[in-house]
């Protein structure tokens, strides 16, 4: 009998590091602004050969979204698919559960694997968001080279990210696999104190 | 050194790793001689000039790619996909592909 | 003339104008009994010990450039015998031992200097690896100490034991090991060689073998053809191409290291001290600039430069080591193109063509070997057998499995 | 003598009268700010100094010439440039832990405070002891060294090399840990332009005007380059003023970023460039949240070189006297900084503009002691110019000796006549043409090519997306610096697809470049200096060249000419040059030397960056880490990973006694581990089985789906890669998994095997190891622990779920997991995967539903000990030298299939019986300790190489056996069970005689994990 069914909480991959507040300069408004994302849905889509129009129609069917070609991040709210690798997407729900029964939808087209707690998840905005990643994204994030619905998988501080851009505020979610997640936040703090660093409570 | 990842762009080096010359192709199967899989694991043309090369873009989209790089340059010609590579050999008659 | 006390001195009231050559410039003769191709330390040397041991004085060494331009002139002049394999173990020692004595034998300053070779650890694991090695050194007769934490910070107490991402456990340490002036290493050899009669050809490149009946008869060459008895390569990266030459394909490739120096300052560290938790070691030259280097880019190359991801990762390992150095400043970088082999070690042999001998595979490891590897290769091909010293650094290893893989990477050598 | 002060002497009224205390600062002038006085001390003394000075024209300023020692003969030194490439001015700037040595006072800002000290000198720098090196310069030749300190030998190390060591070096290194801070950032553009003087701005303008990214970086702290530090004007205004409305305009365009106090330090391959911004280096110590430095790694699409050029030395007697400087540094001290260096200079030129220091000197009212022209024919109005400012004009002369103690007093000419004059004079301006800054465009291996028009090297071929322009690319007007910075410019936006323009070249006043080198004097009187900093002359080259070193690069290694912290910015090319006239070549015959990277050094700091101390690398945590940092967790370094190594209790004193607890208490209860460190990979798909086939040794033909099984993975060239398990949840999906130290390096290859060896299989595969947390849960009671997690419906019992079941489940009222029954321990024993998230959450939940059965939590040390007493090979075995055979699992090799590594591993040497084979050894004296590492020797064998006969691999005190067990490799141990040895361990002073035995010291059977 699961009789500790009470106790069973998930943790968020960042209560131990980005605490609410301010970080870094306090004078001024603060130049980056960062909200855990916990609790979202993340499952890898992998196609399998020669099934890819199958796969693009389950997508549009369950999303209403088309497949991202490579770099892309084909957003609606909270949900969407972002290219990973070749053949390969991160889909995305805004709550655990979002994406269940999505191995099922595509079974035959694609396989699926869980990845909601694999990842963890930062969102990144304000004036100095990109000044704040340019310390540690090798790859140019300039609205000329990059921009809402991008997407790259790269390395920041020797730690593997998959960054895409949701707006031209801008504004950037970043994730990194979770047993990174606190080395990735004092990077992150590092880079963003020069800017001051407001952290919201996760949502 | 700047390597442009067919899916990803150009990225640093430093996002890659490097297993070798993209020449020599595994003796599949239980006909294999060793002495042919001695040759594959062992030897190498280790040419001054034009190669094609494996890499692999482990920091980032995780493709092994074949990359047409000189050696004495460093100029890079040429950026596929490795399973795109090994697919069209896959497809070609046995033995026409090997050191090409 | 040779070199004292008194020459120096004599000179130095002479204005210095009777110094000679340190070696002759020679022009090629139509033959020859050996040819070595490759005027860097293990040629040089090769020549020498061929006139010295073997009594064979009709030699002559061919450099494509000048004498000593290869990695016997850039590399980071670490010279040990701290091995652990049993084929690798004599070799590496009677090397030690010909640089202990390499001075008096060639009347040459070559700065060797046992300060000894430290091997950090940070593991347990690590701990344990150093300990079979430590033990297989002194089954061997090899001075090795294993040390603890305490240990080491007696000897380099700057290191950073306090805040380290992977603290020192201890060390490994060698007392014998040391560096050595590299450039006079090629200098003396080819001073004594020259002495002995051999012919040193420079900006003489080879440009084909000459074969008749499997056996080598010469070379051509940027300056004609030479003939030759015997003929040894010892060419480091390029070894693949002369190779191909006669049509043989060797497991190696040739990979770019890149070496780095400070600026000089005042004394800081006496030995060599070798990161264990990144690619990097370190000393300090006589002249107090810290000669440090780390792992190859990793990549297949003939450009002797490297990329700034490898000199990132170099720079992060000595101020994880060393925090104290953040301030030093890098004055130079450069690189040499390595010949790695497969297994990580080296190949001093015959070849399937007669008279034809290889001294190759030193991955970054040639310079110490210097001594030995001319010693033992001037008798490989004096004798055409090889030296029981180096009798492991077979060609035909990788095809019976007696390999020397010290690392246990396997066939792939940017991992060595 | 020459008494009269200029009558530019300090007028009280300005500068708060601080200027009283500056003696050689004009009354007017300079791009200072006379108002913000900044003090300083140098060798402790207090000086004073003016916001925009560098340290060196604060202290030319105050009349301080002697500013450092020499190399090798210790000689005094003054300030040659006002650029980086001096290679005298050398100080330790700062002290403590931020002392930066052998810093450049002609680079370094002053700031209030600023504490700076010489170098290379004891006691002091007027009184250097070491100076009586110089006296023995003539012993001291090039390479002397190499032919001495060889007798007896021991007294290399013991006596000779210290005292060499302790010679040399320069100035001290920090002696604490840098307490600063460095950031890298990245940046990317179309146009990087590479200096901001007058052909840089120009270069920047044309391209940042169309619209193209454009990144300008200078190592100035003011961009303007030689327009600071000339009088000239350009379209009526002058340099100062044109730079400040060209740097103003920069400014506003949004796309083009202006980097100041940032050299361009190497280029890289494929258009990457490495910069390092000053950022606070100008202040005493860096403000909060900012970095002392800072990295850029630029990638650029077209690169403008515009990094001006360097003026050349003349090499004579004495050149390297205190008051010796290069005429343009005159010039930049006397118009930028406000300071005539000298009250009494002197103007040694072989070229015209070497005239402008005349002209300007006397411009500031200063007189001229004498103008000495190495050319016959002078053009009269430089000559009455000269004339009219007081000077000595003599055409046709050079410059033989010098004379002074520690500052220069006079200088030896030899006139057109031969006949030698002797002129007083506190100051001399060198000027002999000058070197296009060729080193960055040679960093990627191209040597820059011979030009005939300024008897210099020029850029040869450049770089890919490189061009030259300015007196960089070899054109040293200031109107051809313009016109070809606009026009390249332009060009370089062009090439990005962008539409540009250059306007047109703006008026400057006339100016005439003629010059006829002058490579060194005849017959100097003294030694007449090439290389300053270390100390090579003129007649070491000469003796280099006796000596067989003609090469460039055996005259550089041999004399050590270039070799110094300048690497030769002012004086390689006086080093060819002369050994071009020793040889009877031409110059570019004699070859160039390439020039590496760094332009000039940069801080180690600054390419670490980030990554130092605890951020050398990054710090994985499992899922358990916060319950484990709860309880008093000692942690285990498993690569990035920090994993639980034990949990000592209360009482307990030592890692041992703690470890020993855990084993007990598994092996008798039940225990909780984290194991989520293994790497798992989902292998999906149609032909997922066809592939694990591929990629293991052992056969999986017949896995039943909810089954595990052990998974042997080879290399290529037959040695063991990993092990790990395969489990199977459907027909077409698999979780493999992978030891800790190796799961990158095995879904590295398993996806080389999917992308290239086998394209045609249809395979999906990913990473899962981040998503599940995985413990095992070991022990008798473990499935009395279990049964209280798992959700009511599934069935534990041996029955339902036997050894080696794989089963998909929910615990905690619905939450998806997976259920291994794998044991490592031997112990019936589970591995439960819940999503990472519900970690912490399900660790407690076990945690209190073992409470019990008197459940602990153990770590790595203690699963280690286990896996020991069962005989299963790990790390210390699967060492990347090991078969399959060598650890005793030849047995498992699939016979009918092809794998990876599958052929390799049958070559004679991995078959030869006489390899070291596993096998376990125990003390034959039970109290006895082991230890990893030891070698084992027969009983009474000398210890030699040809006596060993392998070594212990892995070892623990067993709490099941209750003494010390070991692994290890030795000959056909197979056939020795029972056969005693040495475990011989000299570095740690051990000798133990032990017993081969069967590696499986517990339970051999393996019933207990049936159970």
């Amino acid at each position: 009998m699961a009789e500790h069914a009470t106790l069973w909480r998930p943790r968020g991959a960042w209560a131990d590091t980005a605490r609410p507040g301010r970080h870094g300069r306090r004078e001024g408004p603060p130049g980056l602004i960062v909200t855990p994302r916990e609790g979202l849905a993340l499952a890898s889509v992998t196609a399998v050969d020669g099934a890819e129009a199958r796969l693009a129609e389950a997508i549009e069917a369950r999303f209403g979204l088309s497949l991202p070609e490579p770099g892309g991040a084909h957003l609606s709210g909270e949900a969407g698919l972002v290219w990973s690798g070749p053949d390969q997407w991160l889909a995305l729900g805004g709550a655990r559960g979002d994406l269940d029964g999505l191995g099922a939808a595509l079974r035959g087209a694609a396989a699926v694997a869980d990845q909601s707690d694999g990842r963890a998840v930062l969102r990144l905005t304000g004036p100095d968001a990109r000044r704040v990643l340019e310390k540690g994204v090798a790859v140019d994030l300039h609205p000329r080279a990059f921009g809402p619905g991008r997407t790259a998988v790269t390395a920041i501080a020797h730690i593997g990210v998959q960054i895409w851009q949701r707006d031209d505020r801008p504004t950037y979610d970043l994730a990194v696999a979770r047993s990174f997640a606190g080395s990735l936040w004092t990077w992150l703090e590092a880079a963003a104190a020069e800017f001051g660093c407001e952290v919201r409570a996760s949502a | 050194m700047r390597i442009r990842c067919p899916s990803c762009g150009e990225r640093d080096n430093g996002e890659f790793s490097y297993l070798g010359d993209a020449a020599p192709l595994r003796p599949d199967g239980m006909e294999a001689s060793a002495e042919a899989m001695h040759d594959y694991v062992y030897l190498r043309d280790n040419r001054a000039g034009e190669m094609r090369e494996l890499w692999y873009h482990g920091a980032g989209c995780r493709a092994w790619l074949v990359v047409t790089r000189d050696t004495r340059t460093h100029a890079i010609r040429e950026v596929q996909p490795a399973r795109d590579v090994a697919k069209a050999r896959a497809t070609t008659p046995a033995g026409s592909a090997s050191h090409a | 003339m040779r070199y004292s006390l008194f020459s120096v001195l004599s000179q130095a009231l002479r204005g210095q104008r009777d110094w000679k050559p340190q070696w002759r410039d020679a022009a090629p003769k139509p033959d020859y009994d050996v040819v070595i191709v490759g005027g860097g330390g293990h040629g040089l040397a090769t020549a020498y010990y061929l006139a010295k041991e073997h009594g064979l004085t009709n030699i002559a060494v061919l450099e494509k450039s000048h004498i000593g331009s290869g990695n016997v002139g850039r590399n980071t002049t670490i010279v040990r015998s701290n091995y652990g394999l049993p084929g690798n173990i004599p070799f590496y020692e009677q090397s030690m031992k010909l640089w202990e004595g390499l001075e008096q034998d060639i009347n040459y300053n070559a700065m060797v200097s046992q300060r000894g070779v430290l091997n950090l650890y940070h593991t347990d694991a690590q701990r344990d690896g150093y300990a079979r090695r430590g033990n297989a050194m002194r089954m061997a007769g090899i001075d090795a100490e294993l040390l603890d934490r305490e240990g080491v910070r007696a000897l380099v107490p700057f290191i950073d034991f306090d805040n380290a991402r992977f603290p020192v456990k201890g060390g490994l340490l060698q007392r014998r090991g040391g560096t050595v002036r590299h450039d006079a290493v090629a200098w003396g050899y080819a001073r004594a060689a020259s002495e002995r009669g051999v012919d040193i050809v420079q900006n003489c490149a080879v440009t084909g073998i000459r074969r008749e009946n499997g056996r080598v008869t010469g070379l051509e060459t940027s300056r004609g053809f030479i003939g030759a008895k015997k003929v040894g390569l010892s060419v480091a990266g390029s070894s693949s191409l002369l190779a191909a030459m006669v049509d043989m394909r060797l497991p190696i490739e040739s990979h770019v290291l890149q070496a780095f120096v400070s600026e000089g300052v005042k004394p800081l560290i006496d030995g060599v001290v070798t990161f264990g938790a990144g690619h990097f070691y370190v000393s300090q030259s006589d002249k107090g600039g810290l000669v440090f280097g780390g792992d190859i880019d990793g990549y297949n190359s003939y450009a002797s430069r490297g990329n700034l991801h490898t000199i990132e990762d170099v720079m992060e390992g000595g101020m994880a080591l060393w925090p104290g150095l953040g301030r030093l400043r890098l004055l130079r970088h450069w690189g040499g193109i390595m010949d790695m082999s497969m297994d990580g070690s080296p190949i001093i042999d015959r070849t399937e063509i007669g008279g034809l001998y290889l001294n190759a595979g030193w991955c970054y490891g040639g310079f110490k070997a210097t001594p030995a590897a001319g010693f033992c290769f001037a008798h490989t091909i004096a004798r055409d057998a090889p030296h029981p010293n180096s009798a492991a650094y077979r060609l035909d290893r990788f095809a019976t499995g007696h390999l020397i893989d010290e690392k246990g990477m396997g066939a792939q050598p940017n991992l060595h | 003598m020459l008494d009269r002060r200029p009558n530019f002497a300090p007028s009280p009224a300005e500068g708060g009268g601080l200027v009283g205390s500056q003696p050689f600062r004009t009354a007017a002038g300079g791009l200072i700010d006379r108002r913000r006085a900044r003090d300083f001390t140098f060798d402790g003394r207090r000086l004073s100094g003016f916001h925009g000075d560098t340290l060196a024209s604060a202290l030319l300023a105050n009349g301080v010439r002697l500013v450092g020692r020499s190399f090798k003969y210790h000689r005094p030194r003054g300030i040659l440039s006002a650029g980086s490439e001096e290679p005298n001015a050398l100080v330790e700037l700062r002290s403590g832990a931020r002392r930066e040595p052998n810093t450049r006072a002609t680079m370094a800002e002053l700031y209030e405070g600023l504490e700076a000290t010489s170098q290379n000198r004891w006691p002091s720098l007027a009184v250097d002891a070491l100076s009586v090196n110089a006296l023995l310069s003539p012993v001291f030749a090039a390479g002397f060294y190499y032919k001495t300190f060889m007798w007896p030998a021991a007294f290399w190390e013991a006596l000779y090399e210290p005292l060499i060591r302790r010679a040399a070096g320069l100035g001290r290194a920090a002696d604490a840990p840098d307490p600063d801070t460095y950031e890298h950032i990245h940046a990317h553009c179309d146009v990087l332009v590479i200096g901001g003087g007058p052909a840089g701005l120009s270069a920047a303008l044309a391209a940042g005007r169309s619209g193209a990214r454009v990144i300008l970086v200078d190592e100035d702290f003011s961009l303007g380059g030689r327009l600071l530090a000339e009088r000239r004007e350009i379209d009526g205004l002058s340099g100062p003023e044109w730079v400040e409305q060209a740097v103003a305009e920069l400014k506003n365009l949004p796309e083009v970023r202006c980097l100041s106090r940032t050299t361009l330090f190497g280029v890289y391959d494929h258009g990457a460039y490495g910069a390092v911004e000053r950022v606070s280096d100008h202040l005493g110590v860096p403000p909060a949240h900012t970095p002392r430095q800072r990295l850029w790694r630029i990638v650029a699409r077209r690169a403008v070189l515009a990094a001006g050029a360097i003026e050349r030395p003349h090499v004579f007697g004495g050149n390297d006297r205190p008051g010796v400087m290069l005429a343009g540094a005159v010039r930049t001290y006397l118009n930028r900084y406000g300071v005539l260096p000298g009250h009494s200079p002197a103007v040694f030129t072989s070229s015209d503009d070497g005239w402008r220091t005349v002209a300007d000197i006397a411009a500031a009212g200063g007189r001229v002691a004498a103008v000495v022209d190495s050319r016959s024919e002078v053009p009269v109005a430089l000559r009455r110019m000269a004339e009219s400012a007081g000077a000595q004009v003599v055409a046709g002369g050079q410059v033989i000796g010098t004379r002074g103690h520690l500052a220069l007093s006079g200088i030896a000419v030899r006139d057109s006549y031969g006949g030698t004059l002797h002129i007083p004079c506190d100051t001399l301006a060198m000027a002999n043409g000058w070197n296009p800054v060729v080193h960055l465009d040679s960093h990627l291996s191209r040597r820059p090519v011979w030009s005939e028009d300024i008897h210099g090297f020029v850029p040869g071929t450049l770089p890919s997306g490189m061009v030259a322009a300015g007196a960089a690319s070899g054109r040293l007007t200031l109107s051809e610096a313009l016109e070809s910075g606009a026009r390249l410019g332009a060009e370089a936006a062009e090439s990005c697809d962008f539409t540009a323009t250059a306007p047109a070249t703006p008026r400057t006043d006339p100016e005439s470049t003629a010059h006829t080198p002058l490579w060194r004097v005849a017959k100097p009187k003294g030694k007449a200096f090439v290389d300053f900093q270390n100390d090579v002359a003129a007649s070491d080259v000469e003796l280099a060249h006796r000596e067989g070193f003609r090469a460039v690069e055996h005259l550089k290694r041999y004399t050590t000419l270039g070799m110094a912290t300048d690497q030769g910015k002012t004086s390689n090319l006086a080093g060819l040059s002369i050994m071009a006239e020793l040889t009877g070549q031409p110059i570019p015959a004699v070859g160039t030397t390439v020039f590496r990277p760094p332009f000039t050094p940069v801080a180690i700091g600054a390419f670490a960056g980030h990554h130092r101390a605890k951020e050398f690398r990054a710090t994985r945590h499992v899922p358990s880490h916060a319950w484990a940092t709860e309880n008093n967790v000692q942690f285990l370094e498993t690569g990035l990973w920090l994993r639980p190594a034990y949990f000592p209790r209360a009482g307990e004193t030592d890692w041992l006694q703690t470890v020993i607890r855990e084993v007990e208490t598994v092996r008798s209860k039940v225990g909780l581990c984290d194991v989520s460190t293994f790497g798992k990979i989902d292998i999906q798909g149609r032909d997922a089985l066809a592939f694990i086939e591929r990629v293991c040794a052992n056969p999986f033909g017949t896995l039943k789906v909810g089954r595990s099984r052990y998974a042997l993975l080879l290399r290529e060239d037959g040695f063991v890669l990993d092990d790990g398990t395969v489990s199977r949840l459907s027909e077409t999906h698999f979780i493999m998994t992978a030891s800790t130290a190796n799961a990158a390096r095995v879904m590295q290859h398993l996806e080389f095997c999917r992308q290239w060896l086998w394209p045609e299989l249809d395979v999906q595969m990913s990473s899962v190891s981040e998503q599940w947390a995985q413990y095992a849960v070991a022990g008798p009671r473990a499935r009395d622990v279990l049964k209280r997690i798992v959700d009511p419906g599934f069935d534990l019992s041996n029955e339902a779920f036997p050894f080696l079941g794989a089963a998909e489940i929910t615990v905690g009222g619905g939450i998806p997991a997976r259920l291994f029954r794998i044991s490592f321990s031997g112990e019936l024993a589970y591995e439960i995967a819940v999503p990472a998230a519900y970690g912490d959450a399900a660790w407690r939940a076990i945690m209190g539903a073992g409470l019990p059965y008197g459940i602990c939590p153990y770590g790595a040390e203690a699963l280690s000990v286990m896996r020991i007493e069962k005989g299963h090979a790990a790390g210390a075995e699967i060492n990347g030298q090991t078969t399959a055979r060598d650890l005793a699992l030849g047995g498992m090799l699939a016979k009918k299939k092809d794998y990876v590594g599958r052929l390799m591993k049958e070559r004679p040497a991995l078959t030869d019986p006489d390899r070291p084979i596993l096998v376990g050894v125990r003390p034959v004296d039970p109290s006895q300790r082991l230890r990893a590492g030891a070698h084992f020797l027969a009983v009474g064998a000398e210890p030699s190489l040809a006596a060993d006969e392998g070594t212990m691999t892995s070892v623990a005190y067993s709490p099941s056996l209750g003494h010390w067990i070991g692994l290890g490799l030795i000959r056909r141990g197979h056939e020795r069970h029972g056969e005693r040895v040495r475990a011989y361990d000299p570095v740690r002073g051990g000798d133990v005689e032990v017993e081969i035995c069967n590696a499986a010291f517990v339970d051999p059977a393996g019933e207990r994990m049936h159970g």
